[in-house]
């Protein structure tokens, strides 16, 4: 899932101290599970701000709403009939969700109510780590199922550098060698010889570098 | 007690009362008479280092609470008969006597501390700054006399060096003939030195003069490491001649005597006697009157396959007076000895039980909200201090209350009948009770509302007393205002209140014990013998467990014959199927109806048992030892080895044996001592004496954990020449095989010189290992330690139950245990399993927490966050909570990001309600 | 062997010579005196001296330009590339600047991460890895075709090397990892700084077996320790740096003011029994801002004088 | 135990610490109250096993947004006794009131009134 960080208070009120009626918009998906955004913290930073405001002798107007999801049209249409009551909208959603927001609500100003990290999984409540770049060209047929590009600091596709020390990065000797894993699951999986296979340079088209992407799917369209 | 006559089920009991001169029935426990009582006496709770009044309450936990009058000192000024409004005072009360008819006893009449007065070398009584450990728990706890502050009795200084001396009055037959040892002085000690570190403002200086640390029981071993390595209390292996006092400060100088004979002397600002434990002379006098036999330290004299029963049939004991023994010991043991009794009583169980009618619900959800106000004087508790007409005519303004009334004691009878009219002439459907604490009197109140047809979740109290009356008696108009807004937090609440539904579940009234061993099999009869159907599961060929490799009791009992006894008893039981070779598969389910699914038999077929409770006793065994040669040479044994050879070939042909303690316990992969290792020594040491006197036996030890009356072998031991030399842990003996014999070397203390002695064997005293229940607690989901122990609900209040409800837990599967100590135990599971089983069906608690389904995110916070593993997401992809197994605590409902989950009587709406009336109109 | 390229260093090694290089980190500054000043000090007792490139992640003046200043005065270089900072484009472009300046022996690294720099903020880019720019090397030299497949105008003529770490973890990756960059297209290796002898030599050992040492020169990195202190912090604090105790406690076991002279000594003495190593083809000293000593290494190991190949 | 104690507490009863979530304590501060804290058992020592030690997270994370928004992180608090421990409660009662009045009223008073003038 996609993995997002609260913004400080601080930063939040710096967007919309000079608005009078907010909308603090939640979604209740990605960013609910890794309890950034759910319906829990709108009801906490729309509390805050109320209080932020009153403090600064500022008559603000708050409101509250979690939508099941950002990302999609139907979703964000549930609001379509009160926006205009508001300045601007607060959204609690991942940097998707406050774009779509954006483009549908075109003349309502949106700010972001969390940072967006990457996508990952939960290792225990409270955990979070990265596992994938979206790079769009899955190698991790050929890694052994752990994906340098996301979980090595150089993405190094013909790892490890000689940094790696006691199965640990260089960077942070407390984040994963991610080319020890692969080493120890190739093990693992009787493949060690594969190591030896040297990794092409990567075709870095389908990511990011190829300007932003689309996936248009004939198939289920009409 | 006068006297028991009769026989068991029929006996009659002769008691004498002594007057109180307060009737406990009247008396509301509300302190006015001991307030004005102008009489001051010696507060023995504090062990007279404080005062208290002649009319007083023993102390705040006193059950029953209520007033007594100490007669010896009261001046009969009868300002008290004045004060009190429940009339509560009767000068005249007179000693009464009366009979009581009961099928069987159990006695557990305690201890009392040893007395050192009589110890001139330790200066107590002499010297101001020596406190027994009984007084110095005083003075660490919040009740006590300094209110916890760690002070000295002299000076009220804080102490900065503390010494503690053990064995006062215990392992010591020269100066007070208690030759027992109290097993209980070294945790406590232990325990008050880690206490008075946390108390102490500066780096306080705790140190335990020792002859052994004996942290025997679970986990203790690790809570002595953690004292030692990270608190830093010092453990200095000694014994102490005599405490001199420096006059010009207070001061205690202790001179002692080192492992290694020298003399030495060090400074403390204040000494605690570790006083062990006595049967006092009352308890003897009473056991006289009673023909209970008395062992030679007057503890009572039990069979240690009988542990709870007196010489006198249906007479039982527990606690102390059977035996030296810490809390989780005599709580374990009260239950016991209440199923030793029950077994006797099981036809009569619930036949004095009167049932309660209660009318049909009235609906109120369609009606108009009606709340009724009943504000208590609690005779002057309240009304002394807070105008109660005041917040009575303030709460007759509030929204939705149409009735306020006021009573002098709104818990009385009188009143409570008075109430039940009030609320159904005036159509109440809401109450709010303006009293005390809910703590004790909720359930009261609420029954008063089921009478009348009202829901009892539809109430709610403001706890103007406890909170108010009690604690501002000093301000009459700052309580009075907040009595107001405690009486408008309720009103608010109480309207947003919701009727709920307390589910019934019926109770499935036979249970499983897995394990057949000696707990296992104990525990079975302790249920079949109430009557309950019991099935017992084992997974080897035969019942038993590890006790058929064991032979004798220290005491000399036979073990093996009353093993054949027990199996004789448990496979002929009409009430016990025992299904052996099985193994569990399968658990599911809920306190009172589980279902197990179990593979039985070599021939694997699967079986199904519905069931109420679980009793595990899965047991333990003797640790494989990888140290010393074992396994490599056959002259390495095991004491269970050992114990074995001496039945079958005696000990004439062995003239020189050496035996190691603590191998595979009290080391970094065990941390924990195996209890049950010293005395196995001592045991089969005693018995190679006695087949051969001249053999020569060293016990290399590091502790000798002989507790109890367990020292007494130990005393004999050393009596018969057998030699106790003590290692320390990073220089253990060293063992090699030679042609001639196993040569053992290792450091005597006292000389502080080597020795090597060539034995014929070399016993190992292994410790205890869990049985492998890794696969069964994954199935059953219930809780080990590091160990592989089970892990019991609360150490000294819950000691055989688990936190999951219905689960029991005995024996060994505990932690390592002797035979009587595990039957024991088995009883008292079987105990705490029939309150459960001898219901047909249980009421749960409506304060269970619930999900909307709508907006579960499904994000699984509840499911990990959950201390009892309740919710999970279910086949509609959202979180549910069984609210039978809901323990009502609400943390997911505060962890929940989508805000899905409520629990019900404390929603959000019904709890920020009266934050927001508390602060109407503040901003 | 017959050489591929007009490096001299290249000629020195298949002419069966011991070879010695070292390296100069470029100022972090404009002034090309601090490395033409280096480079005089041990250019007499060196075949070849690396340009570090932005070592550590630290700015610094550039590798190339570097190189350049040591072409002028007669020095041969050795480009040290990292692929942390440049893309593919930039790479090859550089490669090609290089090339123009007849610069003839480059060294294909990956980089510290900019954890450790000046710029810990900054993007990297690792587009290609090291192995990957060894292939991008050597096929502009031996195609003579960019990346994209185009033809180039007078490829670049260089001889390729990498580095190794004997150390770093997992170990038993190090000879197979060896065995990749070899398949890769290296003809050298300068590896990390070895002061664990016996780890050094199993390596080699299992190098040799595999017979990589016959496919590659590989040359033993060296640097000598100027106090106590030093190896200390190499020993906690460097990634993938193995510094044994007892060389720790030889350093610590002299006064402060005879460290640097010990630290000398175990590097001498470290050559000494490498030279007799099987598949040692040469050293790469690295006196880190110490290089007014590397003489005296070289001489004392009995490498001075050096070939005249040219 | 009667002991006395300032009168400017008024104690809201909960099942367990456990329940007590971040937007109770700042709901409480937004309608008003001068300073919020919570009282949960020893830790090590909570019949639901964790509860207090979640409580104890709660009130700092509120603490933190108290303190960004200008009402002051001071003003929430978290203590932990043993329910036999009157004095310590007591004690507890008066630190916390001090603290409070030390800090002053909640200055959503004063703004509301200056709005309101």
């Amino acid at each position: 899932m996609i993995v997002a960080e609260k913004k400080p208070v601080e930063e939040i009120i710096d967007y919309v101290k000079d608005f009078k009626k907010l909308l603090i918009a939640g979604c209740n998906e990605c960013v609910t599970v890794c309890e950034a955004g759910g319906k829990k913290e709108v009801g906490i930073l729309a509390s805050a701000l109320r209080m932020y405001f009153l403090n600064e002798g500022k008559k603000v107007e708050i409101d509250e709403v979690t939508l099941e999801r950002q990302c999609d049209h139907e979703y964000l249409e549930e609001i379509r009939d009160r926006i205009d009551k508001y300045d601007a909208v607060l959204s609690l959603a991942c940097g998707v969700g406050v774009q779509f927001m954006a483009e549908k609500y075109f003349s309502t100003p949106v700010f972001p109510g969390v940072n967006t990290c990457f996508l990952g999984a939960a290792e225990e409540r409270g955990v979070w780590s990265e596992r994938c770049q979206a790079c769009g060209q899955c190698i991790l047929g050929e890694t052994a199922g752990i994906c340098p590009i996301s979980r090595c600091a150089k993405r190094l596709l013909n790892g490890p550098c000689g940094g790696s020390t006691k199965g640990k990065c260089e960077i942070n000797k407390d984040l994963d060698c991610a080319w020890q894993l692969i080493i120890d699951r190739l093990k693992e999986l009787n493949r060690l010889d594969d190591y030896e296979k040297i990794m092409p340079i990567k075709d870095w088209s389908t990511e990011r570098a190829g300007g932003p992407r689309k996936v248009v799917r004939e198939d289920v369209r009409l | 007690m006068e006297s028991i006559e009769g026989e068991p089920g029929d006996f009659k009991v002769t008691l004498t009362s002594y007057p109180r001169y307060i009737d406990p029935i009247k008396c509301t426990g509300c302190g006015e008479c001991a307030k004005r009582c102008p009489v001051t006496a010696i507060n023995m709770y504090n062990l007279g280092l404080d005062d208290r009044k002649a009319t007083y309450i023993e102390y705040p936990q006193a059950v029953p609470l209520a007033f007594a009058i100490d007669i010896d000192t009261c001046i009969g000024c009868g300002l008290c008969e004045m004060m009190c409004l429940a009339k509560a005072i009767n000068y005249e009360d007179n000693e009464k006597k009366s009979t009581i008819c009961v099928g069987a006893v159990i006695l557990s009449p305690g201890s009392e501390g040893f007395d050192p007065s009589g110890m001139d070398v330790l200066g107590y009584g002499k010297f101001a700054n020596v406190v027994t450990s009984e007084e110095f728990e005083r003075i660490l706890s919040a009740s006590g006399p300094y209110r916890g502050h760690l002070m000295r009795t002299l000076d009220r200084e804080a102490p900065k060096k503390i010494a503690w001396i053990q064995c006062v009055g215990s392992r010591d037959v020269n100066l007070c003939g208690n030759g027992y040892c109290s097993s209980v002085c070294c945790m406590y000690a232990v325990k008050e030195a880690m206490i008075a570190k946390e108390h102490s403002h500066d780096d306080l200086d705790c140190a335990i003069f020792n002859m052994d640390i004996r942290s025997f029981g679970k986990d203790y071993e690790k809570y002595y490491n953690r004292a030692k390595d990270e608190h830093g209390v010092r453990f200095i292996k000694s014994r102490v001649h005599t405490i001199n006092e420096d006059s010009t400060t207070g001061d205690l100088v202790i001179r002692y005597t080192d492992e290694s004979g020298q003399t030495n002397e060090e400074t403390f600002s204040m000494v605690v006697l570790s006083v062990g434990l006595q049967i006092p002379e009352s308890v003897t006098a009473l056991a006289r009157r009673l023909d209970i036999e008395l062992n030679n330290y007057n503890f009572a004299v039990t069979d240690p396959f009988a542990p709870v029963n007196s010489s006198r049939p249906g007479i039982f004991v527990s606690g102390v007076f059977q035996g030296p023994k810490d809390i989780p010991g005599s709580v374990t043991e009260a239950s016991a000895a209440a199923c030793a009794a029950g077994t006797k009583l099981a036809e009569a169980r619930g036949t004095d039980t009167k049932t309660i009618e209660i009318p049909a619900e009235i609906d109120v959800l369609e009606t108009e909200t009606r709340i009724g106000v009943f504000v208590c004087n609690c005779g002057i508790n309240i009304a002394g201090v807070v105008d109660v007409p005041a917040v009575a005519d303030y709460a007759a303004t509030l929204p939705y209350v149409v009735f306020v009334d006021q009573n002098l004691f709104t818990c009385s009878q009188d009143t409570q009948d008075k109430m039940k009219e009030v609320i159904k002439e005036n159509n109440l459907n809401r109450v709010v009770v303006a009293s005390c604490t809910p703590r004790t009197h909720e359930p009261l109140f609420q029954e008063t509302l089921q009478a009348c047809g009202l829901n009892k979740y539809l109430f709610e109290m403001a706890n103007i007393r406890d909170q108010d009356s009690w604690v501002h008696a000093n301000d009459p108009e700052a309580a009075t205002e907040k009595a107001k807004d405690l009486v408008r937090m309720a009103v608010a609440r109480a309207g947003l209140l919701k009727p709920l539904k307390e589910k019934k579940i019926s109770i499935n009234r036979r249970a499983l014990v897995i394990g057949g061993g000696v707990a296992g099999m104990n525990a079975a009869l302790g249920l079949a013998d109430q009557g309950f159907d019991v099935v017992i599961v084992e997974k080897e060929a035969q019942l038993g467990g590890l006790s058929r490799d064991l032979t004798v009791t220290i005491e000399g009992a036979d073990i093996q014959r009353y093993l054949l006894e027990l199996v004789d008893r448990v496979t002929g039981h009409e009430k016990i199927q025992v299904l052996t070779e099985s193994l569990i598969v399968g658990f599911s389910g809920f306190k009172g109806n589980f279902t197990t699914e179990i593979m039985v038999g070599p021939g694997m077929y699967e079986r199904k048992i519905d069931h109420g409770v679980v009793i595990l006793a899965t047991g333990a065994n003797e640790y494989k030892p990888e140290e010393y040669l074992y396994g490599q040479d056959y002259r390495v044994v095991t004491q269970i080895e050992l114990g074995k050879r001496l039945e079958v070939k005696g000990a004439d042909d062995i003239s020189k044996v050496v035996m190691i303690q603590c191998v595979g316990s009290r080391n970094e992969k065990n941390q924990n001592c195996s209890r049950v290792c010293c005395q196995s020594a001592v045991k089969n040491a005693l018995h190679i004496k006695e087949f051969n006197p001249d053999a020569e036996i060293y016990i290399l030890y590091r502790d000798m954990r002989m507790y109890g009356l367990l020292e007494d072998y130990y005393t004999e031991a050393r009596q018969q020449g057998i030699i106790f030399s003590r290692f320390s842990q990073d220089n253990p003996p060293n063992v090699e095989a030679t042609d001639e014999g196993i040569a053992v070397t290792f450091k005597d203390h006292i000389l502080q010189r080597d020795i090597s002695i060539t034995a014929d064997l070399l016993a190992l005293s292994a410790g205890m290992v869990a049985e492998d229940t890794e696969e069964l607690a994954s199935i059953l989901k219930l809780p080990r330690n590091e160990e592989g122990y089970f892990i019991e609900a609360h150490v000294k209040l819950r000691p055989v139950d688990l936190a999951n409800e219905g689960v029991f837990l005995c024996g060994t599967a505990h932690s390592p245990k002797l035979i009587s100590e595990a039957i024991s135990q088995a009883l008292a599971a079987a105990s705490r399993a029939t309150i459960f089983l001898s219901q047909s069906e249980i009421t749960l608690s409506a304060v269970t927490a619930r999900v909307d389904p709508d907006l579960c995110a499904a994000c699984l916070v509840c499911v990990r966050a959950c201390p009892y593993e309740v919710p999970r997401i279910n086949e509609e992809g959202v979180s549910e909570i069984d609210v039978a197994l809901c323990h009502g605590c609400g943390i997911c409902a505060a962890e929940c990001p989508a805000k899905a989950i409520e629990l019900d009587w404390y929603e959000d709406d019904q709890v920020m309600s009266k934050v927001e009336a508390l602060l109407e109109g503040v901003l | 062997m017959s050489t591929k390229t007009p490096s001299k260093l290249e000629k020195i090694l298949s002419a069966g010579h011991m070879a010695v290089t070292s390296e100069c980190g470029p100022p972090r500054g404009s002034d090309s005196e601090d490395i033409t000043k280096k480079a005089e000090m041990i250019k007499n007792h060196v075949d070849a001296i690396n340009i570090t490139d932005n070592q550590t992640s630290v700015t610094r003046l550039c590798s190339l330009a570097s190189c350049i200043h040591l072409k002028k005065m007669g020095v041969e270089p050795t480009l040290q590339m990292v692929t942390r900072d440049r893309n593919r484009i930039a790479l090859q472009s550089d490669i090609l600047g290089a090339a123009s300046f007849d610069i003839y022996n480059i060294l294909c690294l990956s980089g510290d991460h900019q954890n450790f720099g000046d710029c810990p903020q900054g993007q990297n880019v690792f587009d290609i890895d090291s192995i990957q720019l060894i292939q991008t090397v050597r096929q502009m030299r031996d195609e003579g075709k960019f990346l994209g497949g185009d033809d180039i105008n007078r490829p670049p003529q260089m001889f390729v090397g990498a580095a190794a770490n004997p150390f770093a973890d997992p170990f038993e990756i190090r000879v197979p990892r060896l065995a990749k960059k070899i398949a890769a297209g290296v003809e050298f290796i300068q590896t990390q700084c070895i002061y664990n002898l016996e780890k050094f030599e199993l390596w080699m050992k299992q190098a040799c077996d595999r017979g990589l040492h016959e496919k590659v020169y590989i040359l033993a990195g060296v640097t000598p320790f100027k106090s106590a202190g030093m190896a200390k912090y190499m020993k906690n604090r460097v990634p993938g740096m193995d510094v044994p105790d007892d060389v720790v406690k030889r350093m610590s076991g002299v006064p402060k003011e005879n460290q640097a002279e010990e630290g000398i000594n175990i590097c001498v003495e470290t050559i000494q029994r490498l030279k007799e190593v099987e598949g040692v083809k040469g050293f790469h000293i690295m006196a880190i801002e110490w290089e007014d000593k590397v003489p005296e290494i070289v001489e004392r190991t009995g490498l001075y004088p050096r070939p005249d190949i040219s | 135990m009667r002991i006395n104690y300032p009168g400017t507490i008024r104690i809201i009863r909960l099942p367990c610490t456990g329940k007590v979530d971040v937007i109770h304590i700042l709901r409480a501060f937004e309608k008003g109250a001068d300073g919020v804290y919570v009282v949960g058992c020893l830790e090590g020592e909570c019949r639901f096993s964790n509860g207090n030690l979640r409580a104890k997270k709660r009130i700092e994370q509120a603490q933190q947004i108290l303190d960004a928004i200008g009402i002051g992180g001071e003003r929430a608090q978290m203590y932990n006794l043993s329910s036999a421990d009157g004095p310590r409660f007591a004690e507890y009662a008066v630190e916390m009131t001090e603290k409070i009045k030390k800090l002053g009223p909640n200055p959503l008073k004063k703004a509301k009134e200056k709005m309101a003038a």
